[in-house]
């Protein structure tokens, strides 16, 4: 049975690795939204595993936190913002798609190297979660920087947290999983109502202020 | 009984210097008519001018200030103390350990900052130009004479003037490249110094090209008496300090008798004759030069000495 | 004791400086903080004259302030003494002369607390004896005259001097600090005691260069000399006559402090390296000074030059020792110790001068003044007795210790290295070379300033100054007199110092009759000052007695020749830059390529023949201005990075992070 | 009575001053409750000496720490006394509305409580949670004023803070799994305590990838080089209490949180020794910094680029290691607080009188006023490290221990200082001297604070108290 769940945890983890990979790949946001969504799903599904694995009740919690928001709230909102926002229809790759894969693939080798160093006697589990890990946080900071589009960037950012999620879990015993996680949540959330907020449309940081007028009207 | 002789030779130095300096000018002058095919001034003419220049009244610039009134007595006595230290007839005077080189040349020094200071009192501007070209010549003039002093120290062993004379009388030094070398540089900084014809002419009141007289221009009665006797003096200076160190014969030794002192007087006189004509001769065959050539002249006499000095640091034979 | 008493004196300026801030304003403010500091400066002064006479032990103690496991060590020995002794003379004189001079300053409130402190500080950097003390009061000495230089902040001129001075500073700082680092080793044992007894590798050059740049910028050594022309003028004159006088003096100490008493026995080209830079330096300084107009810049410059004579001393004197010739070795250094104190001297008594000049006329450029000698009296004697001292003339103390120096490279043929054998002459032909120069700039200035017709209006209303700032000036004219004529006891005061620091020293000179001084031995050569000013005064007293006892004692006065052009305007004279032009001919056209052009209208047109001078400052050129122009180039270029945008700041953290994975995935 | 556990006052007390103010709406009242309740921290951090709590899971006071922490309150005190006077005339000339002065105050605590937290912190995640709290905290005053400069620094500040805090967490879950296999499963594996006596045994890769993270990560919120931009820009467009604070205190926060992981790795001799590492983050800060000084126009701005300049020197510093390097920098990290926040008070009440952070627009500081003037003279004296003030003593050590050690090393560290301090002093030139620009109304500043710093900055230049240095120096030796 050992054997089994390692193999299943490993192929939930790598393709989480896969997926960021596609996220890179794509050049169109809501296809990206789309393949994020599956992003999130492949978590949810590792880290319930992880959790029948460690029979650690909390861990179910991050499981549906992820599925749920991740997986649905966030994909949704981020869609119907696009539309408003008018973005939906641009390319916005700072690098070309060949050069990007490239440096991704170049990264995850980079994060096998420095893991895959550390000694046998440490829980094999640990040693190949965490070079998943480290890739997909590699890629999302990857992605972070090639593109263009606010939302873009915020995607990576997002795929960057939810390789931090997979190593906590693969952590096992690890406390404050959970409250870390929602803390990840809350911080994202602030990101999405900050771009809504100030309708970033194209650079991270031309902040439209003409949007903030708005809601000064009340006060004195 | 010695304590009086030695302060009577001392006494007899003082005087003799003080009398042949304008004998000197006045052979000088002499020699130079001769050759020009004119009879000349006689020789006790400098005598005559100083005695008129006495009695004359004193005529003052309206700007002038006390220094100007005081220069003249400290030039004059400033020359007149670095002329007596120099051995004229005997080695070993009274005073002589204090005839350190390097102080009489700093003395002749002061004498020409002070002259210069008087030049610019006046507030005219031919008084400007003496002093501004005096300070240019002595800049390399003097730097010239401190290399010869460091030549002649390194042979002799030490910077006291008898002590030289002494060790140049011995011939111990015997024939040497740099004693060479630091007597060409000592007559080009002598012929600078006294502002001689190549450098300046004494003669001249041209303002534009006079030195030395023009810083004197203003001065007259027996300030002029006092300064004229000055410059006499300093050639005198000069001429027995290359006698005493180059042609030393006939210097009385370290402590000999009067007769000994007779021949040095002798000796001396000689000597003096000799170095006029030849000072009169140089100066009828040669052209005054512009004043922007003096530093190449003087620049020579630097380099000459500088290497005199280097060749007695590098060997001790040389 | 004595220390105990100096430290109690230090800590009293100290509370001076705190109690002119309280007092700041007040009417009587000036005239308390100027006498404090005078008492106190006395103080310092007879205490170290005292410790000097007595030859006593050197006495050391440790407060508790300071590196906390080290604590702040003090020392007063023979050297400190000396030293002492320079520095608080020119302060009792510059306090002497502040009281008189501090009623006319502008702003006392920016000068009264600095100025006591200023004293402090140098005091207790000679006091020190470790390095964190020494660097600390070091650099409390320079912030101290920075604030002083920047009293008068409303000139542009003065706050670029003040910058440039607290930059130079803080460099020579950083280089003494190196300079310790390397002294006092990996484990940081910073007392001085410590790192003298941790006998330093032979080949500690580095040491040497490092000290050279720190206590050489202080001192104003040639290449790092540029901020002392602009510094000391921007100060207030007696604060001026303070840094020129006594804090170059302070750098001197420092220099011999860390080299002869820190370090081992030098290697014999250390001596060479310090002897060239001193003979550049001094040749340097008097040709820069020839080219101002500025009174005091000319006096900073000449601290220059005669800050060059003393390194001459100290580099023979390093020669020496390295070739275990400690009675040469201790000439030249008493000729190094004896100039730096005269320096003071007569530099201080020149600024004093430059400072009255300033407070009759309200002019600083010589081009202004003229005829003072008329309305000034008393400076103008002051001025001449200073600056025949300065000009190195016979009766006076700067030709006492000129003497002692030729004749210290008189002895140096016995040094077998070849390298000295060139370097010892041609210096000595530099050092002749500055010497005449000095008495050209010092005709220049006095007679440009003082004698002559004056030029201006101001110059004309000039009037005597105060009564303080008169007897300033007055001692130390008289001081340089005396030890002019009586050289003998301060080499027999400097013989501790000598003998402590080079192994041997100079024959005793007082027991000598006639008081005259004598090098090595009687036989070889001996200079009398007091003899040489007796023959002059005697025989000029003589002449002048027989003079008007037989020649016509009428006097007329009468208008001056002006060769047939009755032209009365002062502007005929000449002035500084016409006495400095053939010298400048001469030398200029090197040193500072000089263009002299002369425009002439062509015949015919009314138009005004102009003559213009370009002069160049070639230090300020060939290395300042690179450095500044480089630091500026970079800073533009990194300026960039703080307008990019938020994407490519994340690229700069993406690219550090893969580089340190990198390096893990490499070395590792 | 059971004395109540000043560890827990100390955390206690901002907090509970923090939702206190939330409520209040006068501004009189909420200022003065602020004074107070810092205050009161400083109270309880003092007490903290005398009662030495025992180390539990959650919570450590050691010697390292115990300094910091009352460093933190006396700042964050005298920051809310010059925060009152300045906040007023915040008010007056209407760039901060009565609503956003609740939140201002509120915030102020819960940044106090997050660095407090922090610096207690025996649970590295705790220490992780309160670190991202403060720094929210000073996100959101970053961007009271509602400029588009204060939003678009605010923002910058946020993206670039949320990836340094990923790369943080990383860091920390690495630490876990490296401590797992030896300690086992759950809490202690993230306790500092437990972690530094078993850190022998750990896998010394995982611990080498670790520390790189959280060198990045924290190495973010301390404003090294490559990770520094968004302080400048914080420092600028934030009120001036908060720059105080954030280059005062915050800085030295993160700076403890990376000294703590560096103890963890000295211990393991396996591990990469990580001297090579900060000594060139180090200098590069320094360096890049140095020469940023010369094309600042605002004089906030500069200021905050000085700091970068002087974590790089400390960091450089810690980086050398060996006991005088780490005294140093433990020395240069309090003074640095000390003299940048008297600076910023000084600047706060300069910028607030002139009406410009413009450096051009500001001249003859010392004439017009003359306190403010020659306080920030004295202050820019001791960032420039000049004695007799206390930067000096540290730069002092680091120098002369770093040429005896490795003289290459020594030279871009001259380098860096030397083209520092010409970039300030000839920016003190301008504003402190010269002829005067704006105008000359007196202004009511709160000068205590200031010239409290600069005293004791002056007292540490000369004379450092034995209790202090014995701290000090036991740190030192275990910095490693």
């Amino acid at each position: 049975m050992h054997g089994l769940a390692f193999d299943i945890a490993h192929l939930l983890a790598g393709g989480l690795v896969l997926v960021s990979l596609m996220m890179l790949y794509q050049d169109r946001l809501p296809a990206l939204i789309n393949v994020f969504a599956l992003h999130a799903i492949l978590l949810a599904a590792s880290v319930t595993w992880q959790a029948n694995i460690q029979h650690e009740p909390y861990l179910y919690v991050t499981a549906m936190i992820a599925l749920g928001f991740k997986g649905f709230v966030i994909p949704i909102a981020l869609r119907r913002m696009i539309v408003r926002l008018g973005i939906h229809r641009e390319i916005e790759t700072v690098v070309g798609i060949g050069p990007t894969m490239l440096a991704g693939i170049a990264l995850v080798a980079l994060a096998m190297v420095v893991m895959l160093r550390v000694t046998e006697q440490a829980d094999p589990l640990a040693r190949e979660d965490l070079a998943f890990a480290l890739s997909v946080l590699l890629l999302g900071l990857l992605m972070m920087v090639t593109r263009r589009n606010a939302v873009g960037q915020v995607l990576g950012f997002m795929s960057l947290e939810n390789g931090l999620i997979l190593a906590a879990t693969g952590a096992k015993g690890m406390p404050l999983v959970v409250e870390i996680s929602v803390a990840f949540s809350v911080l994202i959330a602030f990101i999405v109502i900050g771009i809504f907020l100030f309708r970033i449309r194209e650079r991270f940081d031309s902040v439209d202020v003409q949007a903030l007028d708005r809601f000064r009207g009340e006060q004195p | 009984m010695v304590l009086i002789r030695e302060l009577a030779a001392q006494g007899a130095q003082m005087m003799l210097v003080l009398l042949l300096a304008p004998l000197l000018t006045g052979l000088i002058r002499k020699v130079k008519a001769r050759l020009l095919r004119r009879r000349g001034p006689p020789l006790i003419q400098p005598y005559r001018d100083l005695i008129r220049l006495m009695r004359k009244e004193a005529v003052l610039a309206v700007n002038a200030s006390w220094l100007f009134r005081a220069v003249p007595y400290l030039v004059f006595a400033a020359t007149w103390v670095a002329a007596a230290l120099v051995p004229t007839f005997a080695t070993d005077l009274l005073f002589s350990w204090s005839a350190d080189l390097i102080a009489i040349i700093a003395l002749l020094g002061s004498a020409r900052f002070f002259l210069a200071l008087a030049g610019m009192d006046v507030g005219t501007s031919f008084g400007g130009i003496g002093s501004s070209r005096e300070a240019m010549i002595a800049s390399l003039a003097e730097p010239a004479m401190i290399m010869i002093i460091f030549v002649l120290a390194l042979i002799a062993g030490s910077t006291q003037l008898s002590i030289i004379a002494e060790f140049m009388l011995s011939l111990a030094a015997g024939l040497r490249v740099s004693l060479g070398l630091a007597l060409i540089a000592l007559i080009l900084v002598a012929i600078a110094e006294n502002s001689r014809i190549p450098v300046d002419n004494p003669a001249t009141h041209l303002e534009l090209t006079m030195v030395h007289e023009a810083m004197v221009l203003e001065y007259s009665g027996r300030h002029l008496a006092l300064i004229e006797l000055a410059a006499s003096l300093k050639l005198l200076l000069y001429v027995s300090l290359i006698g005493c160190v180059f042609v030393p014969w006939g210097l009385a030794p370290m402590d000999s008798g009067w007769n000994a002192y007779v021949v040095g007087v002798l000796a001396y006189l000689a000597k003096l004759l000799c170095f006029g004509v030849a000072l009169a001769i140089f100066e009828t065959s040669i052209a005054k030069m512009r004043v922007f050539r003096v530093p190449a002249f003087l620049g020579a006499a630097l380099m000459l000495g500088l290497l005199g000095a280097l060749l007695r640091f590098v060997s001790g034979s040389l | 004791m004595a220390l105990g008493i100096s430290l109690w004196c230090a800590a009293a300026l100290l509370a001076l400086g705190v109690l002119a801030v309280v007092l700041a304003g007040q009417r009587p403010a000036t005239a308390v903080i100027y006498t404090a500091s005078l008492f106190l400066t006395l103080g310092f002064l007879a205490n170290a004259i005292l410790h000097l006479i007595a030859n006593a032990a050197p006495e050391t103690t440790i407060l508790p302030l300071g590196l906390p496991w080290v604590g702040a060590h003090f020392r007063l020995d023979a050297l400190a003494a000396v030293f002492l002794i320079v520095v608080n003379l020119g302060a009792a004189g510059a306090s002497l002369y502040g009281l008189g001079y501090g009623q006319h300053e502008i702003s006392p409130s920016r000068v009264l607390p600095f100025y006591p402190v200023f004293l402090a500080g140098m005091n207790l950097v000679v006091l020190a004896d470790d390095a964190f003390s020494f660097l600390l009061s070091w650099e409390f000495m320079s912030l101290s005259s920075w604030a002083l230089v920047m009293a008068h902040h409303r000139l542009p001129e003065n706050r670029h001097a003040g910058f440039v001075y607290i930059l130079m500073a803080s460099f020579g700082t950083l280089a003494l600090l190196l300079a310790f680092g390397l002294l006092s080793g990996p484990d940081g044992n910073y007392a001085f005691d410590a790192i003298r007894s941790v006998s330093q590798a032979q080949g500690a050059w580095p040491v040497l260069i490092l000290v050279l740049i720190g206590a050489g910028s202080k001192a104003g050594l040639v290449p790092l000399h540029v901020w002392l022309p602009l510094a000391h003028p921007a100060a207030p004159s007696h604060v001026s006559a303070l840094m020129s006088g006594v804090m170059t003096k302070v750098a001197v100490y420092a220099f011999v402090r860390i080299i002869f008493d820190l370090g081992g026995t030098p290697d014999w080209w250390w001596g060479l390296i310090v002897l060239s830079i001193g003979g550049g330096t001094a040749v340097m300084g008097v040709l820069y000074a020839l080219m101002e107009r500025d009174l005091k810049r000319v006096l900073a410059y000449s601290t220059i030059e005669n800050v060059g004579i003393v390194f001459v001393g100290l580099g023979l004197s390093m020669a020496f020792q390295a070739n275990a010739l400690p009675d040469a070795a201790a000439l030249a250094f008493t000729a190094a110790l004896f100039h730096a104190f005269n320096h003071t001297l007569f530099k201080s008594l020149l600024f004093f001068g430059a400072g009255a000049v300033s407070t009759a006329t309200g002019e600083r450029n010589m081009e202004h003044l003229g005829g003072l000698i008329h309305r000034m009296p008393v400076t103008s004697i002051a001025v001449l007795v200073g600056c025949v001292a300065i000009s190195a003339l016979p009766p006076l103390n700067g030709f006492a210790s000129e003497w002692l120096t030729f004749q210290a490279i008189l002895l140096s043929p016995e040094l077998p290295q070849w390298g000295l054998k060139i370097m010892v002459p041609a210096n000595g032909a530099l050092l002749a070379l500055a010497a005449a120069l000095a008495a050209a700039c010092f005709i220049r200035l006095f007679g440009v300033s003082f004698l002559g017709r004056p030029r201006t209006r101001l110059a004309e209303q000039a009037h005597e100054i105060d009564f303080w700032s008169r007897t300033a000036m007055a001692i130390f004219a008289i001081l340089c007199l005396l030890v002019g004529a009586l050289p003998g006891f301060v080499i027999d005061a400097l013989a501790p110092v000598v003998q402590e620091l080079t192994g041997s020293h100079m024959p005793s000179q007082t027991i000598i009759d006639w008081f005259s001084i004598v090098p090595i031995a009687a036989s070889r050569s001996s200079y009398n000052g007091l003899l040489v000013l007796l023959f002059i005064a005697l025989s000029a007293g003589l002449t002048a007695y027989l003079v008007h006892l037989v020649a016509s004692k009428s006097v007329r006065r009468s208008a001056p020749w002006d060769c047939g052009f009755p032209d009365p305007s002062p502007i005929t004279q000449y002035s500084a830059d016409s006495f400095a032009q053939p010298i400048r001919r001469v030398f200029g056209t090197i040193v500072f390529r000089v263009r002299e052009s002369v425009t002439i209208p062509p015949p015919g047109s009314l138009g005004v023949a102009r003559f213009h001078v370009e002069l160049r400052d070639l230090v300020w050129d060939s290395l300042y201005a690179p450095i500044s122009g480089a630091v500026n180039a970079a800073a533009e270029r990194l300026n960039v990075l703080q307008f990019l945008t938020i994407r490519r700041y994340l690229t700069l953290v993406f690219l550090a992070l893969v580089t340190l994975l990198l390096v893990l995935a490499i070395w590792s | 009575m059971t004395v109540i556990n000043p560890l827990i006052l100390v955390l206690a007390i901002p907090l509970g001053a923090a939702a206190l103010l939330a409520l209040f709406r006068g501004y009189r009242l909420s200022s003065r409750v602020n004074v107070l309740a810092s205050f009161a921290t400083l109270l309880t951090a003092l007490s903290l000496f005398f009662r030495h709590p025992e180390p539990d899971s959650y919570f450590l006071v050691d010697d390292l720490n115990i300094v910091f922490i009352v460093l933190n309150s006396f700042v964050g005190f005298t920051t809310s006394v010059f925060s009152a006077t300045y906040i007023a005339h915040e008010l007056e000339i209407g760039r901060l509305t009565p609503v956003y002065l609740r939140f201002y105050h509120a915030m102020y605590q819960v940044m106090m409580f997050g660095m407090n937290l922090a610096l207690v912190a025996n649970n590295i995640g705790l220490m992780w949670v309160a670190i991202e709290l403060a720094t929210l905290a000073t996100i959101l005053m970053v961007g009271i004023y509602r400029t588009h400069e204060a939003l678009e620094a605010a923002w910058k500040y946020f993206i670039l803070g949320s990836v340094g805090i990923a790369f943080a967490l990383f860091g920390t879950i690495l630490v876990y799994m490296a401590a797992q296999p030896v300690v086992g499963e759950g809490l202690p594996g993230m306790v500092w305590t437990v972690l530094i006596e078993r850190v022998a045994e750990f896998d010394p890769a995982l611990l080498n990838v670790a520390f790189i993270f959280l060198l990045l990560g924290y190495g973010t919120k301390v404003g090294l080089a490559p990770l520094h931009a968004w302080l400048p820009d914080a420092h600028a467009e934030g009120p001036t209490p908060i720059s105080a604070v954030l280059s005062g205190l915050l800085l030295n926060v993160a700076l403890y949180a990376v000294l703590r992981f560096k103890m963890l790795l000295a211990a393991n001799p396996a591990a990469i020794a990580p001297g090579p590492l900060m000594v060139t983050m180090g200098l590069v800060s320094l360096v890049f910094a140095a020469f940023m000084l010369y094309r600042r126009r605002d004089i906030k701005r500069m200021f905050a680029y000085s700091s970068i300049e002087h974590m790089g020197i400390i960091v450089f510093a810690f980086g050398m290691g060996g006991p005088l390097a780490n005294f140093a920098g433990l020395l240069q990290m309090t003074m640095h607080s000390l003299t940048k926040s008297a600076i910023f008070f000084a600047v706060g009440h300069i910028s607030q009188v002139k009406g410009t952070q413009k450096i051009s627009e500001i001249r003859g500081l010392t004439e017009t006023h003359p306190l403010l003037g020659w306080g920030l003279v004295l202050g820019v004296v001791a960032i420039a490290g000049m004695p007799p003030l206390g930067i000096f003593m540290s730069e002092f050590l680091v120098v002369s221990s770093t040429f005896s050690r490795a003289p290459l090393l020594a030279i871009p560290l001259v380098l860096g200082l030397m083209v520092a301090f010409g970039a300030l002093l000839l920016r003190l030139n301008g504003f402190a001297f010269g002829e005067p620009t704006g105008s000359r109304a007196p202004v009511q500043a709160s000068y205590v604070p200031m010239f409290a710093h600069l005293a004791l900055v002056f007292t540490a230049g000369v004379y450092l108290p034995p209790a202090l240095v014995a701290w000090f120096q036991h740190v030192a030796s275990i910095l490693g």
